[in-house]
């Protein structure tokens, strides 16, 4: 069994197929690229494996457990992380909380003790916070761990959502459109922190993303989707040489 | 077999009062995402105005309403100016305590001039009553009844069909992208506030001969057509329509039915229900995010 | 059930005065009179859901302080009215009365509006010793104490209370109209709730049962199904525990779809208002009552005149909630008056329960304490509104 | 300026930043350690009514502030803490029983109101807190057995282990203090957990949450539960003030007051729900007083500049009669709530942040560092 699997994954919505009939799968740590043309339904196929939505057929299997039915707030306890297209941080809290929240598939803490703030409390969260203080260095966030999100650029804010992620040590990340809204330098940042997220933590990168140079540079493989279903697969240069591919971009 | 027609004539004269009060809530929330607390207020301010024009100073009946309207209009477009606009685009609830401290300065202002006693305005509708065999209904409520359904009718067709109509739907979905455009946003949320005041003091009106003018009679009436405005989905006008209806309609088979006490409760046990199944109401858009 | 409760009191009263005489003595402040002024409190709902209340009887008031100041005070002290606005808020009227007990140091407590407001804030004032005079509510608290809690005899109420004015009047309509089918429509709160116990214990007295019993919450203006319902009741005599709005209408609707019953009102209902709003609508109502209500231009001697001041001072025709208001200062100036010039709270309390009489102008029943009874009255009229005006149908009753 | 040099993460953790909120607070209780010895009980019932409003602040910051769940209903939460109260002490229960059955009661209902509330957002939410209220508004009118009906119930005095402890009392004053600084440490404990910060996150981005292991419907029942609980312990210290609790006295309008509390106060923080309450609690001793000194004021004023002593006094005469028009005092209350969210939008705790962020930056403060920026309505509907 494979590390990541899709299954034959669809998503109706209405008379409209979001997804169709999409199957593939990522080896352990691998970065995996989907692309394809806006509305392909990359984010859609996201969306399922975050379990936004519910898929009306196929399957999903992380390992050897079947995803497809658990609710969305305990995938991230299995330990697969996301950031999202357009950010969705928590826009009045600081970068700190933010990347607290991250942690929070870890917390083991009960609410009365919370209440009480009881020193296993105290204990759980330096624990935490000396993992966030991990990601902050890593990602080389320093200067903006008391900073509220709602003031930060929008390049930080695409690393603080990354940062997130990572807070919650997943073994595949799911990243939404990376480079979107970043200029050339950040974008560049950017190839070197997926990379390193692979190469130093381990983890498995699975990544929407438009911008051909960043999946060149990063990807080990890439996925060409249109209309919800797949064009071809394949090593980066295979995928871009694929007649079809060429056709969907140049809209022929 | 009777009873239950009649009261459901009843429940539909009683939606109708607050359909057309809904009516001033959905509009203002429509344009701006603001619920104006103080609606029913405004709609008890229109009650005095036209006591004002006709009972002291003896207009005709129909030129009092105008005026009274037209007054209101003027009144709404003011309150936009001075209390809305400098605080719009805040947080929410922030403006809606803004409308409530407007509530409760209009019914202590309106104590203090017209005085804490009931009154009365002789009106067309006063008294007579309308018989289909054995079924009754009452000129005043049949004038609700009608003028809700014109109202809602053409207002309808203000917002989807013409220019200005289309601008506020624009500007109700996006204000800055709106602005963008080329749609002059502030006319249009004055406007909004006028067309609302102005349906509210067409309420106070023709509620004027049923529940009498005096300074609480917004507060109450407001509160009953809230559950309708969200009953409908806020935002929709024949949702709010539908909305009063059913309140009304529930509200008078409970009364009629039920032991003491569940007509005031059956409609918000009704609201409650439907809520659980529709959360935005009957008529509201289910819009979802996009991540 | 009322000759019950006073059997309990003046036994109460019996045993505690044989058994522990040490409790038995008031404490009574003297704060509030000097040599040239006493000072008075009271709280009204001035913009609340009841000022069409509390403002003519604020206004009474002053009509009774002016008088009473015009005329030399009261053994050469004038009278100073403290009024604070509730807004028939119990947490605004608890912080009013220690407000005006602890900073206005007012001598008593007179007329305090509302239920709540003075169930809430009695507490403040039998602490401080401060008599509660003539409350503006007809409640059994404000007039029934417990003999072992000496404090609660500061206590007085003048006004008719709802339960034994309601039974009184519906004693003489029954007996009058023979209905076959009685009914109430009564406000959901706790003055309804007192006509509504009035009702079933006088149904329960004369062996007869309700035949349909409808509410309403205070403020609702459609009655079409409370109508409806009553009218497929077969309802022939009908009890309102309404106000005025409410009263009026119910009878509109009723007499839209062509139901006429015999309509009774409690005493709320017996205010000028109903016939000046309801106009014909309201022919024939009979209301329960406790006093006539003057009016400005049929009116003669005294109240004549007092209409006259009041309109003029006012600019408003007076109504019955101003002739309360007014006969709760000159009922204290008169006690007042009675406890000697050397005022102090215990003489103005024995002043009270000598079982002297006061007589108003208007022809009330008159305002008499004791030592064990602090409810002045309980005598009942029956009015009739005919041609616009309320008249005496029928004075003295009781049950 | 004070800069704070972090050596250690439980700096982050802790409650009070530095040293010289120590200093600060602790001077604060101090006061209100001392104030019923000082004050009168008019101005003592006052700061006991700042407490309970203050602790039901709380309650709302948690749900509405930090979870950004609305709430109209809760003058219920405290209707059933106070009946809860007056209940069982009419069977004898003890307060030491019932005063945290109450509390755990309450979050029962809480939590049970928290369950429909997990699909409803914004408006929808307002409303259907407002049928909530309203059911157990008519709930409490018709179930005389226990709740008296509208006749209303009437409560004891407070017995703490056989001590009385009168409404109007120093004891009751401690208690209520006692209350609320413990809800207050509760709730900032809370914030600086995982829940809290679940809650935070709740109100931000419900997607994200999610995707972040949150389970949305878990901590919305959590938070209205808390919410309710903590609302339910105001009931019965409530009840024990007013010493008499009747179904209409918990209206909408006790509702409205509340989330006022919370709104005026600056709803981010627990600072707002204190400073709220305070405005709430004391906007009317304060227009009575204004009413009372301020002629007498005046004519001493006009009377010191040489005004006769006769037009001095007509001077009073007229000035109190306006200030006692009947009516009045709604009209300005109304006009001070319009006037301070107009002025304020983001409540008071947002106006001291700037006073202490101006006091900090002297003399580098720029005029324009808060200056309103144009601001368009962002669309909350679809969340």
């Amino acid at each position: 069994m494979s590390f990541f699997t899709v299954d034959g994954i669809s998503l109706q919505f209405g008379g409209l197929k979001a997804v169709d009939n999409v199957s593939f799968s990522v080896a352990k740590g691998e970065i995996f690229t989907i692309i394809g043309p806006n509305g392909a339904g990359k984010t859609s196929i996201f969306n399922l494996i975050s379990r936004l939505y519910n898929p009306t057929a196929g399957k999903l299997f992380f390992g050897d457990q079947d995803i497809t039915e658990v609710p969305p707030h305990q995938i991230a306890k299995l330990g697969i992380a996301r950031t999202f297209q357009n950010i969705e941080l928590f826009e009045n809290a600081t970068m700190l909380a933010n990347l607290l929240v991250g942690r929070h598939c870890h917390a083991t803490t009960q609410l009365w003790q919370e209440m009480l703030f009881l020193p296993s409390v105290r204990h759980a969260e330096r624990a935490h916070r000396r993992k966030v203080e991990e990601v902050i260095e890593f990602l080389d966030l320093q200067a903006y761990r008391d900073k509220l999100i709602a003031g930060l650029p929008y390049g930080v804010r695409k690393v603080i959502e990354m940062a997130r992620a990572l807070c919650s040590e997943p073994k595949l990340i799911l990243l939404d459109e990376p480079s979107s809204g970043l200029n050339v330098e950040e974008t560049d940042d950017m190839s070197f922190w997926i990379r390193d997220i692979r190469s130093e933590l381990g983890i498995t990168v699975l990544m929407v993303e438009h911008d051909m140079t960043l999946v060149n540079r990063v990807s080990d493989r890439v996925l060409a989707l249109n209309y919800g279903k797949v064009l071809a697969s394949g090593t980066p240069s295979e995928v871009q040489a694929h007649p079809d591919v060429i056709a969907a971009y140049l809209g022929a | 077999m009777l009873d239950f027609i009649q009261q459901l004539v009843s429940g539909i004269a009683l939606g109708c009062v607050y359909g057309l009060i809904a009516l001033g809530f959905v509009l203002i929330y429509k344009a701006t995402e603001v619920v104006n607390f103080a609606q029913g207020d405004l709609m008890m301010l229109g009650g005095f105005f036209v006591f004002t024009f006709i009972g002291l100073m003896g207009l005709d009946y129909w030129l009092g309403f105008l005026f009274a309207v037209c007054g209101m209009a003027v009144f709404g477009m003011a309150t936009e100016r001075i209390l809305v606009r400098p605080i719009l685009g805040y947080p929410q609830f922030s403006i809606v305590m803004a409308t409530i401290g407007l509530g409760y300065f209009l019914r202590s202002i309106a104590g203090m001039i017209w005085g804490t006693d009931d009154l009365r305005i002789e009106t067309p509708f006063s008294a007579g009553v309308l018989k289909i065999g054995d079924l009754v209904l009452a000129h005043d409520k049949l004038s609700v009844i009608v003028a809700t359904v014109i109202l809602c009718s053409v207002l309808y067709a203000f917002f989807n069909y013409t220019r200005m109509g289309t601008a506020m739907r624009a500007t109700s979905e996006n204000m800055l992208a709106a602005y963008y455009m080329g749609i002059p946003v502030k006319r249009v949320v004055s406007l909004i506030w006028a067309i609302s005041a102005a349906v509210a003091a067409c309420a106070g009106v023709l509620l004027a001969p049923i529940t009498f003018i005096h300074s609480n009679v917004g507060l109450v009436l407001g509160l009953k057509a809230f559950p309708a405005a969200v009953l409908g989905g806020f935002g929709s006008i024949p949702g709010a329509l539908v909305g009063g209806l059913i309140i009304g309609i529930i509200e008078s088979l409970a009364g009629f039915y039920l032991p003491q006490g569940w007509k005031d409760i059956a409609p918000y046990i009704v609201l409650l229900v439907v809520l659980v199944v529709r959360p935005h109401g009957l008529f509201g858009p289910s819009m979802r995010k996009k991540v | 059930m009322r000759l019950s409760i006073f059997k309990a009191a003046l036994l109460g009263a019996a045993v505690g005065l044989a058994t522990l005489p040490a409790l038995a003595q008031t404490k009574v402040t003297n704060q509030g009179v000097t040599t040239t002024e006493i000072v008075l409190g009271t709280h009204q709902d001035l913009s609340g859901p009841i000022k069409v209340w509390g403002v003519p009887v604020l206004n009474g008031m002053q009509l009774g302080v002016d008088e009473v100041n015009g005329k030399g005070g009261i053994n050469g002290r004038k009278l100073r009215l403290i009024a604070e606005d509730s807004q028939y808020d119990p947490k605004k009227a608890v912080l009013a009365s220690q407000k005006m007990v602890e900073k206005d140091k007012v001598f008593a407590m007179v007329g305090p509006m509302g239920s709540p407001t003075v169930l809430a804030s009695q507490d403040v004032l039998f602490d401080a010793g401060v008599p509660q005079l003539f409350p503006l509510t007809a409640a059994e608290f404000t007039f029934k104490f417990d003999p072992a809690k000496p404090q609660e005899r500061l206590k007085f109420n003048n006004l008719l209370p709802y339960v034994e004015s309601t039974r009184a009047g519906l004693k003489y309509m029954v007996e009058w109209k023979k209905p076959k089918a009685v009914c109430i429509m009564y406000q959901d709160d706790e003055y309804g709730k007192n006509v509504f116990d009035g009702f079933t214990q006088q149904l329960d007295a004369m062996k007869m049962k309700a035949a349909s019993v409808t509410t309403y919450k205070r403020g609702a203006s459609d009655f079409s199904a409370q109508a409806a319902k009553m009218k497929s009741d077969g309802c022939d005599m009908v009890l309102m525990g309404t106000v005025i709005r409410e009263t009026i209408g119910l009878m509109a609707e009723a007499k839209k779809i062509g139901f006429a019953p015999v309509w009774l009102g409690a005493t709320p209902v017996n205010v000028l208002e109903i016939p000046a709003l309801g106009k014909e609508l309201v022919e024939g109502l009979y209301a329960i009552a406790g006093f006539v209500i003057p009016y400005r231009d049929t009116s003669t001697g005294a109240v004549k005149a007092w209409c006259e001041a009041y309109f003029k001072k006012f600019g408003i025709e007076p109504n019955s909630q101003a002739v309360i208001g007014y006969n709760v200062i000159m009922t204290f100036a008169y006690f007042a008056e009675l406890a000697g010039k050397d005022l102090t709270g215990q003489k103005l309390l024995d002043a009270l329960e000598s079982g002297k009489e006061y007589k108003d102008i208007f022809d009330s029943p008159p305002t008499k304490f004791s030592k064990t009874n602090h409810l002045a009255t309980t005598i009942t009229q029956v009015q009739e509104v005919k041609n616009g005006r309320w008249v005496l149908v029928k004075g003295g009753l009781g049950f | 300026m004070r800069f704070v040099f972090k050596t250690d993460y439980n700096q982050d953790i802790r409650i009070l930043k530095h040293s010289g909120y120590w200093w600060s607070y602790g001077a604060l209780l101090a006061v209100l350690v001392a104030a019923p010895f000082l004050l009168g009980s008019y101005l003592q019932s006052q700061l006991v009514f700042v407490f309970i409003y203050a602790i039901v602040g709380v309650a709302l910051m948690i749900l509405t502030g930090f979870t950004g769940q609305a709430s109209l209903g809760h003058a219920a939460f405290l209707a059933i803490g106070a009946y809860t109260a007056g209940f069982l002490q009419q069977l004898g229960v003890p307060f030491i029983v019932y005063f945290p059955v109450a509390a755990v009661l309450t979050g029962l209902v809480g939590a049970l109101v928290g369950f429909p509330a997990l699909r409803l957002q914004g408006i929808y939410l307002v409303i259907a807190t407002i049928a909530f209220a309203f059911i157990v508004e008519e709930v409490l009118a018709r179930w005389e057995s226990v709740t008296h009906g509208n006749e209303g119930m009437r409560v004891r005095t407070l017995d703490l282990v056989g001590m009385p402890v009168p409404r109007d009392s120093a004891a009751f004053y401690f208690l209520c203090l006692l209350v609320l600084v413990g809800v207050v440490v509760l709730a900032l404990n809370l914030l600086r957990s995982p829940t809290g910060r679940a809650f935070v996150a709740i109100r931000d981005s419900e997607t994200a949450g999610k995707s972040m292991g949150i389970d949305l419907a878990a901590y919305k029942v959590k938070s209205f539960a808390i919410s309710a609980a903590i609302t339910g312990m105001a009931g019965v210290l409530f009840a024990h003030k007013m010493t008499f609790i009747s179904p209409e006295m918990f209206t909408l309008l006790l509702s409205i007051e509340f989330i006022m509390v919370i709104i005026i106060g600056g709803a981010f923080g627990v600072h707002g729900a204190i400073l709220g309450a305070i405005f709430m609690v004391m906007v009317d001793p304060f227009l009575t007083a204004l009413k009372d000194d301020v002629p007498v004021l005046a004519a001493n004023v006009a009377s010191s500049f040489g005004m006769a002593q006769d037009a001095a006094t007509h001077l009073q005469e007229k000035l109190s009669k306006i200030g006692s028009a009947a009516g009045l005092k709604g009209a300005i209350y109304g006009l001070i709530i319009m006037m301070f969210i107009l002025f304020e939008p983001y409540g008071l705790y947002g106006r001291w942040l700037k006073v202490k962020l101006f006091f900090q930056l002297f003399p580098l403060y720029k005029r324009a560092t808060f200056k309103r920026q144009k601001t368009y309505v962002k669309s909350e509907r679809n969340r």
